[in-house]
């Protein structure tokens, strides 16, 4: 019975909003981010720093802005892909064209070109409705895509299209370290995580939610359709955009549109869902089993086909790491169809009432 | 009621929600064959959960029967599918209307025929959910979701009955329906009872009206029956009248009198 | 309107009849209602005075939940005007609807299924929020403290409700009679002048019924909140409302005090069947 | 003019191969509700089997013949997509019965992952060929009255022939029989159809089960024009619009849906792309779906979105 | 510790890309092997390699370098994909490993001064932009004859379809010829309207850039539309057998850039069979190798290791490599005829040298053309003309260098 409750009393409605109204999750917080910020850092190899660890964190920052817009607003959106791409290349146009531009404004700059993008695009969610949306969305993806292509402007008349930064700075710092680069992704994504959760646990969340759930039910309540819609999109997209300029400046250094392609999109809503829609921690679960499962299995699978005496190749490798990977999604779905978290929630829930089953 | 075959055998089940939220906590009940059973009790006491688990619909609520046993005639029926009970006359009629809302009225009802195959019966069965329900046959051609709560009630009552059933398992028929066609649901389903032997277990907050035409009576309280007997007997329990039928001590109490400190007074937990 | 501190002290409800109506606060003027060939609503008219409780009564279909969407702003009658508090509409939006103080609860529990009893009431207060998308990021000083405050709101409500158990509970595991007390505690939370309630009572009890009248009587006791109410259980209706509309096939058959409505030959017929 | 014929017709065709694609989707989720992403892997899947064993029976029984190769390797694909759809109900739907759309579109993710593999292990990732005999040579049509004449692609037109014929017999079979109303039942609602007694197990098995052969046929279609090999599952991307288009649970939208997408995106290609540097015609596609959303939400013949309080 | 030299080998085996991936992974693999068996490694040092299944994703192929590059004895790294040489170019500085880029890559990255670690051997987009215009204008009788003629060029939409396009203009301002541009969206299964296009705009040469499913695609549908195939011309990804198997006797008369020869003929081919397929070690069937991919992945995986040996020459025979020593290596090489012979590439491509300033080497290719069932190589070579393709190499790099505000390699620099 270490882990519960009882006996923690709440003297006021503040201690109650807190975002961890239980001390041992305050501890186990404050421990997790010890963690990450001192012993990760010791503990890492070359490899899982820029392999793993950075990619992990650049898509739960944008796995969060998208669980924005579809887990907690209810917007299924398959543009993710695009509004990093905007964030992406936005960054770019900032960085390289005002001379002496800080990388942080320029990440930001760039975010906030994508939210433009995303309210654009987030009109016809006032009219367009579930699915219907979320493949309209994809009008959003496969323009960025031409866009980035076509107009020369955008990526400072490259003849490929492709192009590339280098010698991060931030406040000073070098950044080419990956140590330093990991310690400032984290940085990013623990701010941005923190408001976030205040966004959705504050009015605006509710409002989103109401949307989702129910919309006529909002309307009749005195929400507006279009300001919840749009701030959802703005927000989302804003994050998702920073996340896809740490991805193409942090993560790649150089890039071309097909980085930011429909396949990332697709990916990104995979990761709210299997995550847990609606959830900020689904968020980092659904980053981890998308991004780190597949490195995991390629790695693991080898050996432990070797086990059997059997020899895999590259392609059977792939192909099995891929029919693992499907086949744990729908299994982790079938567990629990509301995703990681939810997952999580109920283990806590559980080891709550241990030893008793009950 | 020992004189007659039991057929429904509900045998001290327990149904978890989600792995973690146990709501049934050892419930027994019998139905006998031509019967008409009640199941009382407050919000949340657990009546859905157990109509749930006799017609197997608890897995799409992510629930599970975790103890004891179901038997239909005899026969275990946990490992059947809903559509296996359907085709052993077992139907429910589900809590929350839950019409096909992009279906017309008629095509509601005649999806509920789907374990039929004989036309002429459909066609009858179609002809006395009809008679039944007049607004209905009116309003057959719209889209069962722009219909009104009640008439969607009676749709979904409607449609259980064109399978034929030979049990139902009514929950909360009487909800959101005008007084005069609550009580003719209560004659449908008194003359279904008496003249085609349907067997009934239904579950109703309605409890006057319950009692008056069920045999025998069950009353749940958070998960557990709490009290059983012939419907009359308990009818007359003076607890049960004060509780669930309002005329305790000796009047009818209005509405606006009733005392705002007064607090239910609990059997058990 | 102010939730009070303490439910438990009510003083006792004069009697039927001897309460005293103020003026007109909503008047429904020839309002008619097609959808397709549909007929919801043909010519009504009735108007709410100020601090009662209206019933709507009627068959299935009759147009009763139409009336409601369409003061709601919901549906848009094709005809006639609404009017509140001497403003003429001929449609309103919702959100207009409910800056002008007009709440309402719904027949089919339309409650934000993912979301706990706390947030879904607290939705119900999101038109008084005022500190804009940053502050809420960030949630310093102003945006905190204004939480604060309408979480303390909300919480009188709840407490009035006797839901305190529940408060962190999904709304989607709760029995439906807990919904339909989340449901009025969210239109209450809007702290209202009308309140609309389509049929709050269905699928409850006897006692669960005796706590709501409770709670209506009570909200419109204490705050002088005018109640417009459908129900279908008679009991409650004579006991409760002051006034009566009966409809029937999107026609009105009968208004009046209840027991002039109750023995209406047309509405005996029409709605409540011979056996009453 | 005859450029401008020739155009259009190429568009209408092309859109036609789409709708082909289009109604593996909608035939899911009319049925089911759910979906389907794993229809474009399903077109692989089907399309690899059907070609590898063109190629492998006439080396197994030794008998030359190219029609009865094909034959046999069609049967036998179908088969195995029974077998898919079989395992789908069983390891996969069955346990997600009454769940949130986007858990059943996440499923099929994971199925779309499995199938790739597993098709792609089974069968080989190289390019296959399926050769049903199409001509492949064009035919120039009006050249009395066009300069240049009207050019018609045969194939383009032998697989319209197809869809269209496929998709008159799928349209009357949901509107016409009992099975077809279960269907639409099931995708509204379905635990109150397992209620009343419809056998979730079986209609889905029915359902996936027609959905693979549809995608066989396209697979093949499609598979004879490009060859067999992994690019074939992105072709779901060019149907898509056409989905939504025609509107989700539309039989018959799915062929119009796919003609206006068809002529759309190539006479915007050839007419606008040019202006603009090219390489328009899949967004244009997705944006003139959005075009006709905005006036109608549910596409052109969708079902009404219904949301009532 | 075993003295062993790591091949990392980036490929992909799976994805819209495999058809025309395996075959050159195949190769790659294939010499490593051979060298193994019949000359014991390089000087006494074994080869070892590991593959690392890219899809020819960007991300995927940065992961497989960061699993890849730390490992020891890493010699140098060809990504296969132009998307994720772009990534790497911008990290290989820092961990010191040479980049090679056969065939593909970046064009400007020909200057050695600018780009330290990139080896785009044998050529880039604008050599083989080049050597098209050259062979359309020599088949028309002379460059005064494309005056007035129009050339489209059908791409695959992306930076490696995007790269020939300056170099086009270029020349199409020089010889007067019209450039039509008509993009084909990635992977290019829908083709359409690209053809229609080329249908409308009736161009007398279509020159390909394709790469997959996107080259038999477009030959099916020039079929289709009726465009002669002898009047299209394919850079070299677009000239190999999964491009044309398919469409057989539909692409009798289409040409495509040949970098080097294929069949079974040329020694180390018969080497390859002898030493690996014949002992059953073979990395894929018997019967693709010598095919076009496959051999220029022997190719490349030759310069590897001509590469390590040229550097161990200097720094150490039988010595295990570093990066940086590998990229001297590859700066330094020479392989002339003679040199050619002795490797058994006799025939299968020209003598290559490269230099600080000259990493490329060579940037001769010929014409090949497909004649119903196989390649015909043509005899003519042709050398990319300097004078054009220099001037913009250098402007391109000087453009790079400001951007990221670098500076040219100091003559002392190339000694090292
Ligand atoms: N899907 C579910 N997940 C979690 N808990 C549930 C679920 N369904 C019901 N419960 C819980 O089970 C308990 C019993 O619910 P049930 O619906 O059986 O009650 P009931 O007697 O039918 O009540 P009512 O009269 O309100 O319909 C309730 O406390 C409810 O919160
Ligand atoms: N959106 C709509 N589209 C079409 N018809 C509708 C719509 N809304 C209501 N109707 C029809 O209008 C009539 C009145 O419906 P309403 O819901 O107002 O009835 P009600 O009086 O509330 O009945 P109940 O007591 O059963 O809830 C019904 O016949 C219904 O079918
Ligand atoms: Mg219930
Ligand atoms: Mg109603």
């Amino acid at each position: 019975m270490l882990y519960r409750e009882n006996g923690q009393f709440k003297t006021s409605y503040r201690a109650d909003q807190q975002i961890f109204p239980i001390l041992q999750d305050r501890w186990a917080m404050l421990a997790l981010l010890v963690v990450a910020y001192v012993a990760v850092p010791l503990l890492a190899s070359p490899y899982l720093f820029p392999a793993v660890l950075i990619p992990f964190l650049i898509m739960a920052l944008a796995a969060l802005g998208v669980n924005i817009l579809v887990g907690y607003c209810g917007q299924i959106s398959l543009g993710s892909g695009a509004f990093m791409a905007v964030g992406a290349y936005g960054a770019y146009n900032f960085f390289v064209r005002i001379p002496g531009m800080p990388l942080i404004a320029a990440v930001i700059l760039g975010g906030l070109c994508a939210m433009l993008f995303g309210i654009l695009f987030g009109l016809p969610s006032l009219r367009v409705k579930g699915l219907y949306l979320a493949v309209a969305t994809l009008a959003a993806q496969f323009f960025a895509d031409w866009m980035f292509l076509r107009i020369k402007w955008l990526t400072n008349d490259s003849s490929s299209g492709s192009v590339s930064v280098s010698a991060l700075q931030v406040f000073g710092f070098s950044l080419e370290s990956d140590a330093a680069k990991y310690w400032f992704c984290l940085t990013v994504l623990v701010l941005t995580a923190l408001l976030a959760k205040n966004l959705v646990r504050g009015a605006i969340g509710r409002e989103w939610m109401a949307i989702r759930d129910m919309d006529v039910a909002a309307a009749v309540i005195g929400i507006r359709p279009m300001y919840a819609k749009l701030t959802a999109f703005a927000v989302s997209s804003f994050i998702v955009g920073m996340a896809g300029a740490l991805w193409a400046f942090v993560y790649l250094g150089a890039w071309e549109p097909a980085a930011f392609s429909v396949e990332q999109s697709f990916r990104l809503l995979f990761m709210v869902i299997i995550g847990g829609l609606g959830s900020i921690t689904g968020a980092f679960f659904g980053a981890a089993f998308i991004v780190v499962l597949p490195i995991f299995l390629t790695n693991v699978l080898p050996g432990f086909t070797a086990l059997f005496g059997l020899h895999i190749d590259t392609a059977g490798l792939d192909h099995a790491q891929v029919m693992v990977f499907g086949a744990l999604i729908v299994w982790f779905l079938v567990v629990e169809p509301h995703g990681l978290a939810r997952l999580w929630a109920t283990g806590k829930q559980k080891l709550r009432l241990w030893p008793f089953p009950h | 009621m020992n004189d007659r075959k039991i057929i429904i055998d509900v045998n001290g089940i327990e149904v978890i929600y989600n792995h973690v939220i146990l709501v049934l906590k050892g419930v027994s009940l019998q139905v006998p064959e031509g019967g008409i059973v009640a199941l009382l009790g407050g919000n949340g006491a657990g009546k859905t959960t157990t109509l749930r688990a006799i017609s197997n619909l608890l897995a799409g609520q992510r629930g599970a029967v975790t103890k004891g046993s179901i038997e239909l005639r005899g026969e275990r029926i946990e490992n059947l599918t809903p559509a296996d009970l359907v085709r052993r006359g077992v139907v429910q009629v589900m809590e929350g209307r839950h019409c096909f809302a992009h279906l017309t009225i008629e095509e509601n009802l005649l999806t509920g025929s789907y374990t039929r195959t004989s036309r002429s019966e459909i066609a009858t069965n179609l002809e006395k959910v009809y008679t039944y329900f007049p607004r209905l046959k009116q309003r057959r051609d719209s889209q069962a979701a722009y219909t009104s709560g009640g008439e969607q009630q009676m749709c979904a009552i409607g449609r259980a009955l064109m399978a034929s059933p030979s049990v139902v398992l009514l929950d909360e028929p009487s909800m959101g329906l005008a007084p005069q066609i609550v009580e003719e649901v209560f004659e449908i389903v008194k003359d279904l009872n008496t003249r085609e032997r349907v067997t009934f277990l239904l579950a109703e907050q309605n409890t006057g009206m319950a009692l008056r035409y069920a045999g025998y009576g069950y009353i749940l309280e958070s998960g557990r029956v709490v009290m059983d007997g012939p419907a009359s007997e308990l009818a007359s329990n003076e607890d049960v009248k004060e509780f669930y039928l309002g005329v305790g001590g000796s009047e009818r109490r209005s509405f606006r009198e009733v005392k705002s400190y007064r607090r239910r007074k609990r059997w058990l937990a | 309107m102010k939730i009070v501190d303490d439910p438990g002290v009510v003083a006792a409800p004069p009697a039927t009849g001897g309460r005293k109506l103020g003026e007109v606060i909503l008047d429904v003027r020839n309002i008619s209602l097609a959808f397709g060939g549909v007929k919801a609503l043909t010519d009504i008219s009735f108007d709410v005075r100020e601090h009662e409780v209206r019933a709507i009564i009627g068959p299935n279909g009759a147009g009763k939940s139409s009336l409601l969407n369409c003061i709601n702003g919901v549906y848009q009658p094709q005809e006639g005007t609404i009017t509140f508090r001497g403003r003429g509409f001929h449609h309103m939006k919702s959100r207009q609807v409910a800056e002008m103080g007009i709440a309402r609860t719904f027949q089919n529990l339309a409650l934000f299924k993912g979301m706990s009893v706390l947030d879904n009431i607290m939705t119900g207060r999101n038109l008084r929020i005022r500190s804009n998308l940053l502050l809420q990021a960030l949630r310093i000083g102003p945006a905190e403290r204004e939480e604060t405050r309408h979480r303390e709101a909300v919480e009188r409500i709840i407490d009035f409700l006797e839901i305190q158990p529940y408060r962190k509970v999904p709304v989607g595991q709760l029995p439906y009679g807990l919904q339909k007390r989340v449901d009025l505690g969210r239109a209450l939370a809007m702290e209202p002048q009308v309140l609309l309630l389509d049929e709050p009572m269905a699928g409850m009890n006897l006692e669960e019924k005796q706590d709501m009248c409770r709670f209506i009587l009570d909200v419109n006791d204490e705050f002088g909140t005018t109640v417009v109410l459908i129900e279908h259980d008679m009991g409650v209706v004579m006991d409760i409302s002051d006034r009566v509309v009966v409809l029937d096939y999107g026609r009105k058959i009968g208004d009046g005090v209840p027991h002039v409505v109750r023995n209406d030959p047309d509405v005996i017929k029409a709605y409540l069947g011979t056996q009453h | 003019m005859g450029f401008f014929l020739e155009t259009l017709l190429g568009g209408l065709m092309a859109g036609m191969l789409y709708s082909l694609v289009a109604l593996g989707f909608v035939l899911i989720f009319k049925a089911s509700g759910v979906f389907n992403f794993a229809q474009g892997a399903m077109v692989l899947f089907a399309a690899l089997a059907m070609a590898r064993f063109a190629e492998w029976i006439p080396a197994w029984t030794g008998i030359q013949s190219l029609l009865f190769a094909n034959v046999a390797a069609f049967l036998i694909a179908g088969a195995i997509m029974f077998v898919v759809a079989w395992l789908i109900e069983s390891l996969v739907l069955r346990h997600l019965v009454n769940q949130e759309g986007a858990t059943l579109l996440m499923a099929t993710l994971g199925i779309t992952y499995f199938l790739e593999g597993l098709g792609q292990s089974l069968f080989g990732n190289s390019i296959y060929k399926i050769d049903i005999g199409m001509p492949k040579d064009p035919v120039i049509a009006f050249d009395k009255v066009f300069e240049g004449g009207v050019l018609i692609n045969q194939e383009d037109l032998i697989a319209a022939l197809i869809s269209a014929a496929l998709v008159v017999v799928l349209s009357l079979f949901f509107q016409k029989t009992s099975t077809g109303r279960a269907l639409r039942a099931v995708a509204d609602d379905h635990q109150a159809a397992q209620s009343i007694g419809i056998p979730l197990a079986r209609i889905w098995v029915i359902v996936w089960c027609v959905a693979g052969v549809v995608a066989l046929v396209a697979g093949m279609i499609w598979g004879s024009k490009l060859g067999v090999q992994f690019s074939l599952a992105t072709i779901a991307l060019r149907a898509l619009p056409v989905v939504i288009l025609g509107g989700l649970t539309s039989v018959p939208g799915a062929i119009i849906g796919g003609l206006i997408i068809g002529v759309g995106e190539k006479l915007s290609e050839v007419y606008i792309g040019p202006l603009v540097g090219g390489g328009i015609e899949i967004w244009f596609a997705y944006v003139l779906a959005l075009a006709f959303l905005l006036v109608r939400p549910q596409g052109l013949f969708g079902e009404k979105i219904i949301d009532r309080v | 510790q075993a003295k062993e030299q790591f091949f990392p080998l980036l490929s992909y085996r799976t994805g819209p890309y495999a058809p025309n991936g395996t075959p050159w992974a195949n190769g790659k693999q294939d010499y490593l092997k051979m060298i193994n068996a019949r000359d014991g490694g390089i000087n006494g040092v074994k080869l070892t390699w590991e593959e690392c299944e890219t899809g020819y994703a960007t991300d995927k192929g940065v992961e497989c370098y960061e699993r890849l590059k730390s490992h020891p004895g890493v010699a140098l790294f060809d990504p296969q994909a132009t998307g994720i040489t772009f990534a790497l170019t911008e990290k290989v500085p820092a961990d010191k490993i040479p980049l090679i880029t056969l065939g593909y890559g970046l064009a400007v990255s020909q200057d050695g001064n600018a780009f330290k670690w990139n080896f785009p051997i044998m050529g880039s987009y604008w050599t083989g932009a080049d050597i098209l215009i050259q062979s359309i204008a020599k088949r028309e009788g002379g460059f005064d004859k494309l005056k007035g003629k129009k050339i489209a060029l059908v791409y695959h939409d992306s930076p490696f379809g995007k790269e020939p396009i300056p170099l086009l203009q270029e020349r199409a301002k020089m010889h007067g010829f019209q450039l039509e541009l008509i993009p084909v969206t990635a992977p290019g299964v829908e083709q359409k309207a690209a053809w229609l296009q080329v249908r409308q705009q009736r161009p007398d040469y279509v020159l390909l850039w394709g790469w997959g499913v996107m080259n038999s695609t477009a030959l099916k549908e020039a079929q289709a539309t009726g465009y002669p195939r002898d009047k299209m011309y394919g850079v070299w990804w677009s000239g190999a057998e999964p491009d044309v198997k398919d469409v057989g006797e539909g692409a009798k008369g289409y040409n495509a850039l040949a970098l080097n020869t294929s069949g079974q003929q040329p020694k180390v081919i018969q080497d390859i069979l002898k030493y690996v397929h014949d002992k059953g070690q073979g990395t894929g069937p018997r019967d693709e190798v010598g095919s076009v991919l496959y051999t220029r992945g022997v190719i490349i995986q030759m310069l590897g290791v001509e590469a390590v040996r040229r550097a161990q020459e200097r720094f150490g025979k039988g010595k295990v490599m570093t990066g940086e020593q590998v990229r001297w290596g590859l700066e330094n090489l020479a392989l002339d005829q003679k040199r050619l012979d002795a490797l058994g590439f006799a025939g299968v491509l020209r003598p290559i040298s490269t230099s600080c300033q000259d990493h490329m080497g060579s940037t001769w290719a010929r014409i090949e053309t497909w004649d119903g069932k196989q390649w015909k190589l043509s005899n003519d070579w042709y050398e990319a003309d300097e004078q054009i393709i220099k001037p913009m190499v250098k402007t391109g790099a000087e453009k790079y260098l400001a951007d990221k505000k670098m500076q040219r390699r100091a003559p002392a620099d190339c000694q090292s």
